[in-house]
């Protein structure tokens, strides 16, 4: 099966670095998952997006008409975007910025003021990770704790200073989304990892 | 779509080790680890942060990287450090491409050994910077001036690409050839997970090189020979070597071609998005396979021939404007009837397109199969 | 264009934008430089009435989209290639008043060969040369004219001499050619230097009017995101770093006297 | 280009006093990207950047923060990168 | 062979009033007939003369006139001129030709008629100065990047060559297309007697041209289309007048074919070897014919396959290692046996090869014809 | 019929000139005529030539691999042209540089002193148009006459004063191969062009 | 080679052709420089002893044909890109010494580019740059250092500077650039000029054996075919109107003295 | 490259004396292109075209009028764009 989300909004909001630790969470589950930028700061203004999809088969067609989640953080976004998403899709909208709702009754939006509690967290510019925090939390597409450890990899590899900011901001969107802490959740993944173990059975999703 | 807040049953440790890279620095770390000795280049999107790759990793390697004042100045340097028999890897994007073509002939005519990778946008002129596979005939014939034809490997995959990369630089040392390495945007900019796994070609004796004439007669590199009977001579040794690699070198793929009854042909991107079409079609009860060329220079012919005396029709999808068709038409002679879908200046084409492509095409040749 | 005023009092207008610049946001990053020369060239421009008869090229880079700033008419050149183009324009339009405008990578780089001959034949054409030390459009790579320790996409640790030779003194190298009748160089970092730049801008055009030969005005410029500096960051970069290594004024006056400005 | 008059600069709270009292520079805040360099530039210290809003290309875009304390020297308008503002010689015998 | 020194009787004077004019200069002025307003160029042999007749004959016409600095020079300046709505002509040889690739292909872009003559030689590389045909693939395809085609129109004889640079400013103007003009060595060098007729097509309203925004809404020329979508939308309004080309027009002309079982498919200098060819053959009793392509692209396919229910094979030949040779097949599409002959790198092919040729044809399409 | 003239040499000796000139005598002859140089101030040093073809139909082949009249000026030449000629062709060679001799029976070679005759005539750089007056003289492949109009028109038109000068190095070369003297030939042809004119006869050979 | 010498009272040889000449004829037409500035190549590089590790890069012009008269490893360039290719062998072969050899079409016109960016980078080569005013090879066209009045091919009326522009002091160009180490022209009017462009030639050498940056000598030289003149009266336009408005000297030195010749 | 001996510098008529007297130079005929620019440039006016010889490439070849005019200063050498000369310094107590 194959899901796709789409991070949406201004540049400067790390929408290209949360898709990335995203599609890392996923490799890191033995997916395959394919990260495609808009690029080109030959295209200066507007709004920018990055898209990942998640697969359990080698990633095929590259170009999302109809992602399953769409998160936007900015008006433009969410008027380019917020429709696009499947019958039943999830659309995470940031609320400190847009004011318009997903006007679909097959759609699932999770409205919340995602670059306050990106702000509370520590830095406005983390208001993508928090988004990040509530999709892990509320879709399923990858575990919470394999975007955590991403997050180690990538961000604790080069900025250790980083890091507590980064997974503040990410525990803040799961916990704003219902989710339970990421503490919570880590321990409880290394308890079933541990079981896993015991019983000697390969690790990880079926083929 | 049912949100599952958490699922540590699904276990979270992946059994293979791979690492999440972009296609453009998967090329340039491929190239490196191939024995890359020197890269040139200028700035151009979709494929500036292959040169940045290089940028900061030649230096470390103490191999030589130059940030060229132009395409024609970088395919020049590559032409001067090849021509001393080093390995050398040159990249661009199509308006880039396009200011190579002198130079590309002349390296052609001189054997000169070279790796150059396109990955291409959406033309003509400056175009858009979106995906594009409008370059295919500019890459597979005509590109610079003259009789000559180089191999084109053109991958699909940000991992196909790295293993294209070791095997373009034995290409191209084994024929004494440039190679073009086709890619385009989505392969440049996209990324995938793939396995660090790479090849260093075993580096070849170049009783040709230049390395100064101590102590043997001096050497020419050179494409001039200024007796129309002397070149046409050259030319004749061109299209043995020619030859030589039709018959050697032709790579493809199939993918559910087992019980297919139509196929389609596609390359690079376009063959992703055919593959996901393929899925679609089947689930629709449609017997469809793909054939994707991996060299578009030899193209494989005779096995796109073969395949026709399985299938009932091809659908040619690219993204240009019906330029692989060419060769797909080369191939057929009219053997069985071809469809075509494309879309260009950096669209991609959608799934649903191809399946709608292929339902016309099925109608084409008698309905849906027995 | 109407400025509206207020019946009672009427104040006067002290600036305004100018009319040549269209009334649209540009694509350009906040706080760029392109902008400031968009306008002063708008102004200069409108100033001489040179607006109906200018043609004007652009080059390639983040400028390229000029035409969609300037109410001109526009030919887009190949990167690099803008001196050619309008000399092509020059021959043929002999009453046309002929731009253009390009950047450090454009012009320094992939299309120096094209500068150094419009500007050796002496065309009577009005370069406006943006010089902000990278190439913005593509990633903020190094350019010709980076400064050297300075670090960029392309040149992580700094440039380095050593491999990628000193800056090039452009605007100076072209003075050497005597087809170059005015040559200068402006900056954006103070509204002073802005009104000087203007001022250099209005003589460069005035020196294709009077036909005396080919004339350019390097703008020193900042790129706040290839820089990854905040906008005001890069101005002060741009006054205490830039501008001493490039020195702004008046690099060549080949005019007679009379004519100058 | 039109250039809104100036007694519609601002929708701010300072609106109502706009109306009667002399404002000296108007401000297209649709086309101010926030750069700040106009804040850095005016000698006068009569600009700021409007925190609490955000335009529709997404910035703070800059606001007057005392008309009275502007000299109409056009400085923000010359350093300006987007041709926000424009300026207004105070009226003779203005009510200033 | 008998020497007659003094033969009163065959009365001297010409009927006819032609000059003798080397090709090179009768494009040239046959351009400056034709209205052409500006010309640039670049020394390069075997074009040079074209260049020299413009440069003392533009200045006395009051036109302009420019040496550039490099082909990149010249044709950027062309682009430049013919912006501005100028009739322009810019010529060039091979190595030439390919320094025009990326502006060729912003002018197809950007839609800038525009005149290219090439006088092609002898390839790869710098290769020889001889005459040639090997540019056929990069003047039909693939020169620039990207997706388009341009018309090309290949002379075989001077007078000729001079009707089609008035036919080429007609289409480049009529379509909004760089057209270009295909020569070679031979018909650059060659001086032939040409009648003096010349032929200034009418000037078309450019309601596009730069000429300064004077009372009217700015003008933009340019290529670039940032939006995929613009851009493909652009790339499809390029293909219908792509498609209005090919319906209006395909040139080519027939020799001998009223009775031919055999046709040489041939254009430029390698048709005049063509023609001598089949009088010899015609002497030994084969029917061949003549089918000579004067529009390389639009290429007259329909026309040929058509000729294919009369023929019973084709010998396609070249000046060149086998590019046109595509286009046949391509229009035959296995119809009918096609036989190649080609001579590279500045061979010209002798008649005698030709019939030899001809003669393995006959055999392979079953022997003499009845 | 087409027939064909290589003329070759040393750069130099005015062999593109010759060439032109016969290919302008024969245009004025109302025939097809093709002249090629071996071009190229590329190719510095070695041998030059030019071929010059004269035929009743428009010309086909423009390459020449068997001449009927060679005129070789040098060493060089006589030994890669003078050879190749058409059996019973004829090869005019420059007695005064050229020692050897065409060892075919089938081939008539004249061998004068040109590069002489051409001093005599004024200037060495002749002998190119020495040999044409020999070529007019013994292969009939155009009339003196129209060599003599052709010079007058090439020569005369931009440099009266050297006219003078052709017109006896071709007049030399016409009578050095024992042909009459080009004022008489110019009379006599004037004399049937009048007859022609009286019978109103369309003037020129048959189509 | 062996200089053969007589037994009897073997004189000693006070000047011999280079052995890195081949002994062949030249394909130049009698008289012209390139001959003179080849035997000065052979020379200079024999008597530094460079031949066995020298990588030369000929260009396209007259002296494309230099690798059939120099005994030493040739790559052919395309037209006016020579530096590039040289700094493709400069950037991978750190013991061999390079070299170029240009016409003035070839480095000044469409190679203006390559060769002002390998200045710029100071790159360790040594370029030879043979100014004849004219395009040799493809039959006498004007050059971009075509005199002013000089009827060429392409100027049938003589240059004019109002449509040609005046003729490119490249060196003094390329001067200005600091990557340039050493900048000289030489000439071949007689033989104390000849002399001293050779002096030039291997301090230009030197230069690159001291990695000092970029070295260039440029060599007015004579195309006898291409002026219309005998040989003698080139060499004595050469003298009177060619030299003067290319003044032979050192141009530029900015090796540190202690390394200077 | 080889350098012809001096003593086989000329088969013309002064090949006799040569023989046996010093000759300062060594002139490889084969490769003079007549070009001339030796002959204006020898101060001596030692040097001349042979009018009477044309060599395999065409020319009238150089020639020394007089061995003993020679100075052996190399000028010819220096200017010849052919290589066609080798220099000899005089020998001590030559017969000269
Ligand atoms: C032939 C070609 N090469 C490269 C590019 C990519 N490119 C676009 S803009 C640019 C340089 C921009 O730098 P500059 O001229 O300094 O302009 P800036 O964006 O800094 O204003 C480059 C290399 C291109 N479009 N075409
Ligand atoms: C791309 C390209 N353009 C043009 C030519 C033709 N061409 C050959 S040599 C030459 C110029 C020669 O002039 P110069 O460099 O001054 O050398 P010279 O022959 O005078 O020594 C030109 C234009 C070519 N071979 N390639
Ligand atoms: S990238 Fe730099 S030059 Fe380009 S728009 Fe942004 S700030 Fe300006
Ligand atoms: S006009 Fe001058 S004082 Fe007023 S806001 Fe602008 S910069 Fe400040
Ligand atoms: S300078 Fe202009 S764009 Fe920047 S903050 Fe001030 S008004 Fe806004
Ligand atoms: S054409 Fe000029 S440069 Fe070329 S070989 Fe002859 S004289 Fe020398
Ligand atoms: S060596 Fe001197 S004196 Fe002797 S021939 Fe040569 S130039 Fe004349
Ligand atoms: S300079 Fe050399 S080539 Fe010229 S005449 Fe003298 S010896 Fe002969
Ligand atoms: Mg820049
Ligand atoms: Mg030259």
């Amino acid at each position: 099966m194959e899901r796709s989300v789409i991070f949406s909004g201004f540049g400067g909001q790390g929408l290209l670095f949360a898709g990335q630790v995203l599609a890392q969470a996923a490799m890191a589950e033995d997916r395959e998952v394919l990260w495609i930028p808009s690029y080109g700061p030959e295209m200066r203004g507007g709004t920018a997006y990055c898209t990942v999809i998640v697969s359990e088969e080698p990633v095929g067609s590259p170009i999302v008409e109809r992602p399953d989640v769409a998160v936007v953080l900015n008006p433009p976004s969410h008027a380019k975007f917020a429709h696009t998403v499947v019958p039943n899709g999830v659309v995470v909208t940031n609320a400190s910025l847009v004011d318009s709702r997903v006007e679909r009754e097959d759609v699932s939006e999770i409205a919340l003021p995602l670059s306050e509690l990106a702000s509370a967290a520590g830095d406005p510019r983390l208001v993508s990770v928090v988004a990040l925090g509530v999709v892990a939390a509320r879709t399923g597409i990858v575990l919470a704790g394999s975007v955590h450890r991403a997050l180690v990899d990538i961000v604790g590899r080069k900025r250790p200073q980083v890091l507590d900011m980064d997974v503040a901001a990410f525990d803040a969107g799961i916990r704003a989304a219902g989710g339970r802490p990421i503490a919570e959740i880590l321990r409880d993944e290394a308890r079933a990892l541990d079981a896993t173990l015991r019983e000697t059975v390969p690790v990880g999703r079926e083929p | 779509m049912t949100a599952v807040a958490e699922r540590p049953a699904d276990a979270p440790f992946a059994r293979r080790t791979r690492v999440l890279r972009k296609g453009n620095e998967a090329i340039a770390e491929a190239a490196i680890r191939a024995g890359c000795d020197a890269y040139f280049g200028y700035p151009i999107t979709p494929q500036a942060e292959l040169l940045e790759w290089m940028a900061r990793r030649m230096p470390q390697e103490g191999r030589a990287f130059v940030q060229a004042e132009s395409e024609l100045g970088a395919i020049n340097m590559g032409l001067g450090a090849a021509a001393c028999g080093k390995r050398v890897l040159v990249s661009s994007s199509s308006p880039g491409m396009s200011l190579m073509a002198e130079a590309m002939s002349y390296m052609a005519g001189s054997e000169v050994p070279i790796v150059v990778v396109n990955v291409m946008r959406g033309g003509p002129g400056l175009g858009s910077i979106g995906p594009g596979q409008g370059d295919y005939w500019q890459a597979t014939r005509g590109h610079g001036h003259g009789d000559y034809r180089l191999p084109v490997l053109a991958p699909s995959s940000i991992g196909e690409a790295m293993d294209l990369v070791a095997a373009s630089f034995e290409i191209a040392e084994r024929y004494r050839t440039p190679v073009i390495l086709l890619a385009d945007g989505i392969l440049g900019q996209a990324m995938e997970p793939v396995e660090e796994t790479y090849r260093t070609p075993p580096r070849l004796a170049a009783d040709w090189a230049l390395t100064g004439a101590d102590g043997r007669p001096p050497r020419v590199v050179k494409s001039l020979h200024l007796k129309p009977e002397a070149l046409e001579q050259h030319n004749r040794h061109l299209r043995a070597k020619e030859a030589a690699i039709r018959d050697a070198e032709v790579r493809w793929a199939g993918e559910r071609l087992d019980d297919a009854d139509l196929a389609i042909v596609a390359y690079g991107t376009a063959a992703r998005v055919a593959r996901t079409a393929i899925a679609r079609a089947r689930e629709s009860g449609m017997r469809v396979g793909l054939f994707r060329p991996i060299t578009l220079w030899p193209f494989p012919d005779a096995e796109l021939r073969h395949l026709a005396t399985q299938v009932r029709g091809f659908l040619v999808l690219e993204m240009s404007a019906g330029q692989m068709l060419d060769d797909v038409r080369l191939a057929l002679e009219g053997a069985r009837p071809i469809a075509f879908h494309g879309r260009t200046g950096g669209m991609v084409p959608m799934p649903g397109e191809v399946v709608a492509a292929l339902h016309r095409l099925e109608n084409r040749t008698g309905g849906p199969a027995r | 264009m109407t400025v509206e005023t207020r019946v009672d009092d009427q104040p006067r207008v002290l600036y305004a934008p100018p009319e040549l610049l269209a009334d649209r946001s540009t694509t350009y990053c906040p706080g760029c430089g392109h902008g400031v020369v968009h306008r002063l060239v708008a102004e200069v421009l409108g100033e001489l009435g040179l607006g109906p008869r200018t043609i004007a090229v652009a080059p390639v880079g983040c400028s390229v989209f000029a035409y969609d700033f300037l109410e001109l008419d526009f030919v887009e050149a190949p990167h690099g290639r803008a001196p050619a183009v309008a000399t092509g324009i020059r021959r043929v339009m002999p009453d046309a008043f002929v731009l253009t405008y390009q950047g450090d990578g454009d012009l320094a780089a992939i299309g120096t060969g094209e500068i150094v001959h419009a500007a050796a034949r002496g065309e009577a054409i009005t370069a406006v040369f943006v010089n902000n030390g990278i190439y913005g459009m593509t990633g903020g790579q190094m350019a010709p004219t980076t400064l050297v320790g300075q670090r960029t996409t392309s040149c992580p640790n700094g440039r380095d001499p050593a491999f990628a030779g000193a800056p090039i003194p452009m605007t100076e190298m072209l003075a050497v050619l005597p087809g170059v009748a005015y040559a200068a160089r402006g900056s954006v970092v103070d509204a002073s230097s802005i009104g000087r730049t203007k001022q250099y801008l209005k003589k460069a055009c005035q020196v294709q009017l009077d036909r005396a030969g080919f004339a350019i005005v390097e703008v020193l410029s900042n790129c706040p995101i290839g820089w990854g500096m905040t906008p005001v960051e890069s101005i002060e970069h741009l006054r205490d770093a830039v501008a001493p290594v490039y020195p702004p004024g008046v690099i060549v006056d080949r005019t007679a006297p009379a004519r100058g400005g | 280009m039109s250039v809104a008059p100036p007694v519609a600069a601002s929708a701010t709270a300072s609106h109502r006093r706009a109306v009667r009292s002399f404002i000296p520079i108007s401000i297209a805040a649709a086309r101010c990207k926030g750069c700040g360099l106009c804040v850095a530039a005016c000698t006068k210290g009569a600009l700021e950047l409007d925190e609490g809003r955000v335009n529709a290309l997404g910035y703070h875009p800059v606001r007057l923060t005392d008309p009275s304390a502007c000299s109409s020297c056009a400085i923000c308008a010359r350093v300006c990168p987007d041709a926000v503002f424009t300026v207004y010689a105070p009226p003779k015998g203005g009510d200033r």
